[in-house]
């Protein structure tokens, strides 16, 4: 029981935590960009005051509408709850492995579109249409890298890979190295930053995510920007404690712990830092440039298991 | 074997054979309607003194029956009611158009050795002297067939058509003496049948088409026109 | 006992098809009593075919019918049970939702009398063919049901594009069949006889199996609709009468695919991995080429069709894993893929029939066909929406629902590649699974625009005005169906349990490590390498939505919500016209794949008092390079072999004359 | 005994009443009539070979067993419900003014004398006689299919009469040499040279050669009357040209009837040739016709052309199970002829009442059938299917017999067989599912028409398709047996 009281508050942590992360990154942008920007902590205001603001509903929209930020917020929810933060020790880790985690994803990100073209504008349509074509491409690849880390340990189960690949010394697997690969870029277009998408874009032709939820307001809005702030955590933190899995504690030890939720810390400030500057020294693409991207991640993560076949079983 | 071991009947039969042979090759280069149902009626009258021979030679007298059905059937009623339709209907003179009578004639010799090549088996295996005629009965089929192949008149292919029926004829007579009497009666009430159907038909073709041209009818086809 | 109640089903459904008979002077009470025949032997059927899947027997009975020296025998075992259960599950639902469909065809010439003789007869001809215990049984029953569901297809005729899908969906029928009889021949050929007991007996030599084996993959792919066997698929299952559509493409093809597995793992025995391969090639082709298809639709009945494609593709990437694997002595493995393959067979058919009843629900209400003419349904038929949406959802194979549990499977049996031997198999499974993944993302993005076109934004045609939820009976069988997805969905030990026995029975191996751990918890290999805990799942969900939702909904009870025009950026009233359309959600996606389709896009200029318009055509491909040219060599070769019928007497004779001269010419 | 000579004399009668009754108005149920009690007697003959098994006459002329006696039966079954249906067409025929009183009494007495050489042939135990039967059925028929004298039917009628006179000529030249093979081993001044029964027995010691210089000769000449491709030429144009009731019994009953004689010669050629030579050549023909008929289906216009095509794809088909021989092959093809006969004279009768509801036999104007009458509609629709091979109908069973001994004994001729089926299927359906489907043209007016022969022969064809009853299944082994060597039963 103690073992489930400590995932929720292990999952709560990394909700609270989650505009911080946000709002990290847009610090580091804003800095890197020369320009003073709004403090990390920005975001915990902005949804404050979401949340004190009314809410404005289209006159053509559909419980869909109103129901998806709730799906979304609280699928996105149970999928941090099966990500291991600072331990494999994990009791709800049984509950869901990484196959189970993008099908969470999927589930949110299908509402999101659907709320997306619930009201009928051109704009609603645009995003939702835009979003499933790329997501629809990084879903596979994103699978893909994962069961090539898969295969590596002969499990799909989050905790088992990363305490498996923590436990190992340093092995250059060229598997992984694909797969790191391709997670990245796949991680990058999931969560909706540049070079796939710009979050601080209001421009027409060329927002997806921000399309999507136009007609959103109030609370509703709180829990999308939530949820998307959310989802960028998550993907920080599969990355950072999949490709650099040292640090997760494998126990359940006090010291163990505070030392792992240190290090965690540390990593995810890092991939922050990275994603800032790969997100100032590039510009967006073309729409339909992205699913080029995305095929090279596909190819990173397939060539990532071909290798493992190839190169490391026998 | 040769032919000179036979009896003089036998040799008879054989030249008779050889006779009936020709008369094919006649029917084949005739090009006047009316001079070739006198061939035919000729090759009937050659068929009917072969029965008798095979008659006498045989001992099997019912062969008699059939040679007297064959003088009445080809040589006097087709050839008669063949002749009262030309009349009829006016085509005496109608000239036969046939391909090239040359090349025609040479495929009938062909023929003729083919259908040695063909009976050698049976010829070995015949315990009957007249086992020879097999060959000439069968090239008599076949050229009847040629016959009807290369004629475009009705008429002629009738006569064609009959002549065949006359080398079924002869091969049933010398190669197993005749067949059961009630077998040849029921051929010849076909034949006879057959002839007054032919009759009839030839009235409406002509009226129909206004020759007797069977070229011309060829409306039935699945070529596209 | 069991196999009794599946005689009952089968004897039910060859009454309705005879109450026509008695009662054709009154249609209305024909086509009540005719579906509750109907629904009567559905329920027989998943009774008996429940019973015998979970009472894992298998019973057989011999009928004095059939062939003298060789009457018909029919065996229920659980294999059989599994797809009974299906058949019969689907047919009740069927036999609930049609009374109130089928009111419109009260007036036609072609009434409900007619539709019910041949849904009886169909539904017999299932049944039947899941029953049979020999070849020629088997044969009849399969071609019962193929020429039946024919006049189900061509049933609305007055259209010259129906018959021509039922035409080819006949042809096709008639070509899978002769492949079939060749299949059995070859098994009887060498077994002397016709029973499935002795052809069970008896091993082939490899070359043989090979050969049958291609004729069985064949003749059943030509019915289950695998690529580029699938023509007929799109063309046939959206013009019958949905309810039939539902039962074509939610079960007709479950029943090619048991014929195949039944053949396959059965009848024939000595499975090689190069069998495993060739599905896996097909089923993945299928999988990825139906889903694509499927997104360029319009149709909407059309675009299920594609998908029933692409469901039958990850079946077969279910029973090719299983034969690869079963073939390299990996039977526990193999076990789970099949296991995969027989529920993902359960799944398709519940959540397919659903996304065709309620499609069917929506054309009877707006008499559309095209999406581009829907919009907004939603709030007009609010029951077919939550339903469809239900459906929708399992189809993308998103938890908590169904269709994700058997993808799940599929996928835990994919990722076991690596303990073959062979490179190249290792090889080949993770683009498998890379395509599964693929089409499992892309179906999603298909129901995206499905259900945000039909049922979402404004309605883009005066008909969707008068549209409302249909009768009772109608909304009864998709509500049960979409709990039933969600049941398959939330409790899959249970299921995978019962499918245990059919791999026990087919394979000699089932899985028992996957239910090992209790109820909540799937664990197809063990614990710590894959677990997925569907309940957990559905209640977590369930559970930190009501959290969410408790926290943010009542903080301000002051705090109303206000309804207003959407934003129009200041330039006036939106209208339904300015939204996106189905054609242009997917335009992204047909540029990406651009290089799949034949794609004739094209504007026409509008005249004066005419506005422009835009055309776009997609074309399968696979029609024009595999199945235009065979027609068109079919033509040429009659057109030449016409000449032999000229017309000219002398040239048939000579016919006659140079046949005999030959015949002579070659025996002496 | 008696049964066997009513059943023959009936019909003989028949022809001298109706000659000069024809014209009447009682001439239909006078026809009927005398069909009808001929079938009941064939069915007391069959009765009484059921009891007591094969009956030989006294004088040896008549000889009746398992392998004929169901012929008999069918013949005299078709040759009634026939009649049922021909009543109304020819009165159709003669208020729309296609035939005078003479052609009526032509058409009548032709009738019961085309059944009556059936018959004859059927029963003969004299392969002469046998010969000179099927002979006179061409006579009989010659000129009812040329009755309606336009251009068309001329030309159908003299090509009939000059084909298949060419053709059967030269079986008579195979009779004889068969009649040659046999004075030769049996005893001398014996009459018995032509009679079946005494072949048979010393079938083994006839000589070798000349029977198979004999075979083909018959089978050429048979084949001609069986429509075999590249004979078959007459078949088409006699069927679509002549009267439908006509082309029902010539589909249904003529072709069977020289498949008959041909499977009969082989039984005799067999024994003495010792190899597979008359199989083999008959499955080459039976090949040829399948497949070139299939093609040409894809050609046809007429609808009553095209499903002589059918016929000759079947007879094809027929023919090739013969040619395969084995025990399931041979009970498939014997079964198949009972079916094809069935179905095809059902489906003629349909077509005839298709071809008045429309008023013409161009499959281009006959459209929507069901709606304008549904009975004939569903008729053609489900005749059609029947003889697609669909089951539940007895086609698919004897087809199926076919397929698998094809597979098991001949594997690599599967592959045509299931293209041929294929291309046949396509061209057949094609063409017949606009006719029967979609909207009909203005002016298509329902006729009189009595379904009743159509739905019985369908029913029956059915009933063969779910459980074929034993007395047949009886019937079909004996005849197995004597084809084959051995049963299946």
């Amino acid at each position: 029981m103690s073992g489930l009281l400590w995932a929720i508050i292990k999952t709560l942590c990394v909700i609270l935590l989650a505009p911080l992360m946000a709002g990290w990154v847009k610090w580091l942008k804003c800095r890197l960009q020369n320009r003073r920007g709004a403090p990390p902590w920005q975001p915990y205001r902005d949804l404050l005051r979401l949340s004190r603001k009314n809410v404005v509903i289209a006159e053509s929209a559909s419980w869909i509408f109103r129901m998806a930020p709730y799906i979304v917020f609280s699928v996105t929810c149970l999928a941090v709850s099966t990500v291991p933060v600072v331990t494999v020790q994990l009791p709800v880790a049984a509950l869901a492995d990484v196959i189970a985690l993008v099908g969470f994803l999927a589930l949110g990100r299908f509402f999101l579109a659907l709320a997306g073209m619930d009201v009928g504008t051109a704009f609603g349509g645009m995003g939702s249409s835009r979003e499933v074509t790329i997501s629809s491409l990084a879903e596979p690849a994103l699978l893909m890298a994962f069961f090539t880390l898969a295969m590596n340990v002969s499990s799909t189960n989050l905790s088992t890979v990363i305490g498996e690949l923590g436990r190992r010394d340093l092995t250059l697997y060229p598997s992984l190295i694909f797969a790191a690969m391709g997670l990245v870029l796949v991680a990058i277009a999931e969560t909706g930053r540049i070079p796939i998408d710009n979050p601080s874009t209001h421009l027409e032709l060329t927002m997806i995510h921000e399309a999507m939820i136009l007609e959103y307001s109030g609370r509703h809005l709180l829990l999308m920007e939530w949820a998307s702030m959310l989802k960028l955590t998550l993907f920080s933190l599969l990355i950072v404690n999949l490709i650099v899995p040292w640090g997760v504690a494998l126990t359940l030890a006090p010291a163990d712990l505070a030392f792992a939720a240190l290090i965690v810390t540390g990593k995810l400030m890092l991939w922050g830092m990275m994603l800032a500057v790969s997100e100032t020294i590039q510009a967006k693409m073309r729409l339909f440039r992205a699913p080029q991207y995305l095929g090279l991640a596909f190819i990173l993560s397939m060539l990532g298991m071909m290798s493992h076949i190839v190169l490391e079983v026998r | 074997m040769l032919i000179a071991s036979l009896s003089l009947p036998e040799q008879g039969v054989l030249t008779l054979a050889a006779l009936i042979l020709l008369s094919s090759f006649l029917l084949l280069a005739q090009v006047r309607l009316d001079s070739l149902i006198n061939t035919f009626a000729l090759q009937g009258a050659l068929i009917f003194l072969a029965t008798v021979f095979m008659a006498f030679i045989s001992g099997k007298y019912h062969l008699l029956i059939s040679a007297a059905l064959t003088l009445f059937l080809k040589v006097f009623f087709i050839p008669g009611q063949l002749r009262l339709l030309v009349v009829r209907l006016n085509i005496r003179r109608e000239v036969e158009v046939i391909g090239n009578p040359m090349l025609v004639m040479l495929f009938a010799a062909g023929l003729v050795l083919f259908s040695y090549y063909v009976a050698l088996p049976i010829r070995e295996l015949s315990l009957l002297s007249t086992r020879n005629t097999i060959t000439i009965s069968l090239a008599v089929v076949l050229i009847g067939m040629l016959m009807v192949i290369s004629r475009r008149k009705a008429v002629a292919q009738v006569i064609g058509f009959m002549s065949m029926e006359n080398g079924l004829f002869f091969a049933a007579v010398v190669s197993t003496h005749g067949m059961p009497m009630v077998v040849e009666l029921g051929i010849a009430f076909d034949v006879l049948v057959a002839v007054i159907l032919f009759g009839v038909f030839f009235f409406h073709i002509r009226t129909e088409i206004g020759s007797l041209d069977t070229d011309r009818l060829n409306h039935l086809t699945e070529v596209d026109r | 006992m069991t196999l009794a109640i599946a005689e009952a089903a089968v004897i039910l459904a060859l009454l309705s098809a005879v109450v026509p008979a008695v009662l054709f002077a009154h249609p209305r009470l024909l086509s009540r009593l005719a579906f509750v025949l109907l629904g009567a032997a559905g329920l027989a059927a998943c009774v008996a075919g429940g019973q015998a899947l979970l009472s894992q027997t298998s019973q057989q009975v011999v009928l004095p019918l059939g062939l003298p020296w060789l009457h018909v025998s029919l065996v229920l075992d659980p294999l059989a049970g599994l797809f009974l259960f299906i058949v019969g599950l689907i047919t009740c639902m069927a036999a609930c939702y049609g009374p109130a469909y089928v009111l419109e065809y009260l007036h036609q010439e072609m009434g409900p009398g007619i539709l019910a003789v041949f849904s009886g007869l169909f539904v017999s001809g299932m049944f039947l063919v899941l029953l049979a215990a020999d070849a020629f049984s088997f044969m009849l029953a399969w071609e019962l049901m193929s020429v039946a569901s024919y006049f189900l297809v061509v049933f609305q005729h007055a259209k010259l594009e129906n018959q021509r899908a039922a035409f080819i969906y006949l042809l096709m029928a008639v070509v899978g069949g002769t492949f079939l009889f060749l299949a059995f021949g070859i098994l009887a050929g060498f077994s002397d006889g016709f029973s499935f007991q002795t052809m069970k007996g008896t091993t082939l030599s490899p070359t043989w199996a090979s050969l049958a084996f291609v004729c069985a993959f064949i003749g059943f792919g030509l019915k289950a609709g695998i690529v580029p066997l699938h023509v007929w698929l799109p063309l046939a299952h959206p013009v019958a009468p949905s309810h039939i559509s539902a039962m074509m493409s939610g079960v007709m093809l479950k029943v090619a695919v048991y014929g195949f597995i039944r053949f396959v793992y059965d009848l024939l025995g000595g499975i090689t991995w190069q069998w495993g391969v060739a599905l896996l090639l097909v089923g993945s082709a299928s999988a990825i080429l139906g889903v694509l298809y499927a997104l360029m639709q319009h149709d909407l009945k059309r675009l299920l069709a594609y998908h029933s494609v692409e469901n039958i593709g990850i079946i077969y990437i279910g029973l090719g894993l299983s034969m690869i694997f079963q073939a390299t002595h990996h039977a526990e493995i193999a076990a789970l893929a099949l296991i995969a393959a027989l529920y993902h067979c359960l799944n398709h058919a519940l959540f397919k029939s659903l996304l065709f009843l309620g499609a069917g629900a929506v054309l009877q209400q707006t008499r559309q066909h095209d999406m581009e003419r829907m919009g907004g349904l939603i709030k007009k038929m609010p029951v077919t929406a939550v339903c469809f949406l239900v459906g929708c959802i399992s189809i993308s194979a998103l938890p908590p629902f169904n269709g994700f549990v058997s993808e799940w499977l599929t996928f835990q049996a994919a990722l076991q590649g690596p303990l073959l031997k062979s490179g190249i198999l290792g090889a080949m499974i993770p683009v498998a699974a890379a395509i599964l993944a693929l089409t499992g993302a892309l179906a999603a993005a298909c129901f995206v625009k499905v259900f945000g076109i039909v049922f979402l934004g404004l309605p883009r045609c005066e008909d969707i005005a008068r549209a409302k939820d249909p009768s009772l009976g109608m909304q009864l069988s998709q509500i049960v169906l979409a709990v039933a997805c969600l049941a398959f969905g939330i409790f899959p030990t249970w299921t995978v349990r019962a499918l245990n026995g059919v791999t026990e029975g087919l394979l000699g191996n089932g899985l028992t490590s996957a239910i090992d751990n209790g109820w909540l918890w799937l664990t197809p290999v063990s614990p710590q390498t894959a677990s997925y805990g569907a309940p957990a799942v559905f209640f977590g969900l369930l559970a930190s939505w009501l959290i969410v939702y408790a926290l943010l909904h009542p903080l301000r009870r002051d705090n109303r919500i206000r309804i207003a025009p959407p934003w129009d950026c200041g330039f006036g009233p939106l209208n339904a016209r300015m939204q996106y359309t189905a054609s242009s959600f997917a335009m992204p996606i047909r540029r990406v794949f651009s290089f799949l389709w034949l794609i004739v896009e094209k504007v026409e200029p509008g005249g004066p008092g005419t506005p422009p318009r835009y055309i776009l055509r997609v074309n399968d491909r696979i029609w024009l390079a595999l199945y235009v040219p065979i027609g068109k060599l079919m033509l040429k070769l009659a057109e030449r072999t016409s000449y032999i019928q000229g017309g000219n007497l002398r040239v048939y004779l000579s016919y006659s004359f140079f046949t005999l001269l030959f015949l002579l010419w070659v025996i002496v | 005994m008696n049964a066997l000579y009513a059943t023959l004399l009936l019909p003989l009668v028949g022809v001298f009443i109706l000659a000069f009754a024809g014209h009447r108005r009682q001439a239909k149920t006078i026809n009927l009539v005398l069909c009808t009690v001929t079938f009941a007697t064939a069915l007391l003959l069959a009765l009484e070979v059921f009891r007591d098994g094969a009956i030989l006459s006294t004088g040896k002329l008549l000889y009746v067993d398992g392998f004929n006696v169901y012929l008999i039966l069918l013949n005299a079954f078709v040759g009634m419900t026939t009649a049922i249906f021909s009543g109304p067409y020819m009165e159709h025929e003669a208020a729309i003014g296609r035939v005078d009183a003479v052609r009526m009494r032509l058409y009548y007495s032709m009738y019961q004398g085309f059944l009556f050489t059936m018959l004859m042939a059927l029963s003969t135990n004299n392969l002469g006689i046998l010969w000179v039967s099927v002979e006179g059925a061409t006579l009989a028929t010659v000129l009812l299919v040329s009755l309606y004298r336009t251009h068309e039917s001329i030309e159908a009628g003299w090509k009939y009469f000059i084909i298949c006179g060419v053709g059967i000529s030269q079986a008579l030249f195979g009779t004889i040499l068969v009649y040659f093979a046999a004075v030769k081993i049996l005893p001398p001044g014996a009459e018995d040279g032509l009679l079946w029964t005494e072949l048979h027995r010393h079938a083994a010691d006839m000589d070798a050669g000349v029977l198979a210089l004999a075979f083909v000769f018959l089978l050429v000449g048979y084949g001609t009357k069986v429509g075999l491709v590249p004979l078959h030429n007459w078949l088409p144009d006699a069927h679509s040209e002549g009267p439908t009731p006509m082309s029902a019994i010539l589909s249904g009953l003529l072709l069977n009837i020289a498949l008959y004689a041909l499977v009969r010669f082989k039984m005799l050629v067999d024994p003495a040739l010792g190899n597979h030579l008359a199989g083999n050549l008959m499955m080459g023909f039976g090949m040829l016709s399948f497949s070139v008929a299939g093609l040409l289906l894809h050609r046809q216009y007429d609808i009553k052309r095209m499903f002589s095509y059918s016929s000759i794809e079947h007879m094809g088909l027929m023919t090739f199970a013969f040619g395969i021989g084995g025990p399931l092959a041979t009970f498939g093809g014997l079964l198949h002829m009972i079916v094809h006969s069935l179905t095809k004279s059902a489906i003629f009768i349909t077509v005839g009442h298709a071809s008045h509801i429309a008023g013409t036999q161009k499959m281009a104007q006959i459209r929507g059938l069901i709606k304008t009458q549904p009975f004939v509609g569903w008729g053609l629709m489900i005749g059609t299917v029947a003889i697609a091979g669909f089951p539940p109908f007895g086609v698919f069973t004897s087809e199926f017999l076919l397929f698998t001994a094809t597979v098991k004994s001949y594997p690599w001729l599967a592959p045509p067989l299931v293209i041929g089926l294929a291309v046949a299927f396509t061209g057949l359906f094609r063409n017949l599912q606009p006719m029967v489907f979609g909207s009909p043209p203005a002016d298509q007016q329902p006729v009189n028409a009595n379904m009743w022969p159509v739905f019985i022969h369908l029913a029956l064809v059915l009933w063969l398709g779910i459980a074929i009853p034993g007395v047949l299944a009886q019937w079909l082994n004996q005849a197995t047996i004597m084809l084959a060597g051995r049963g299946v039963l």
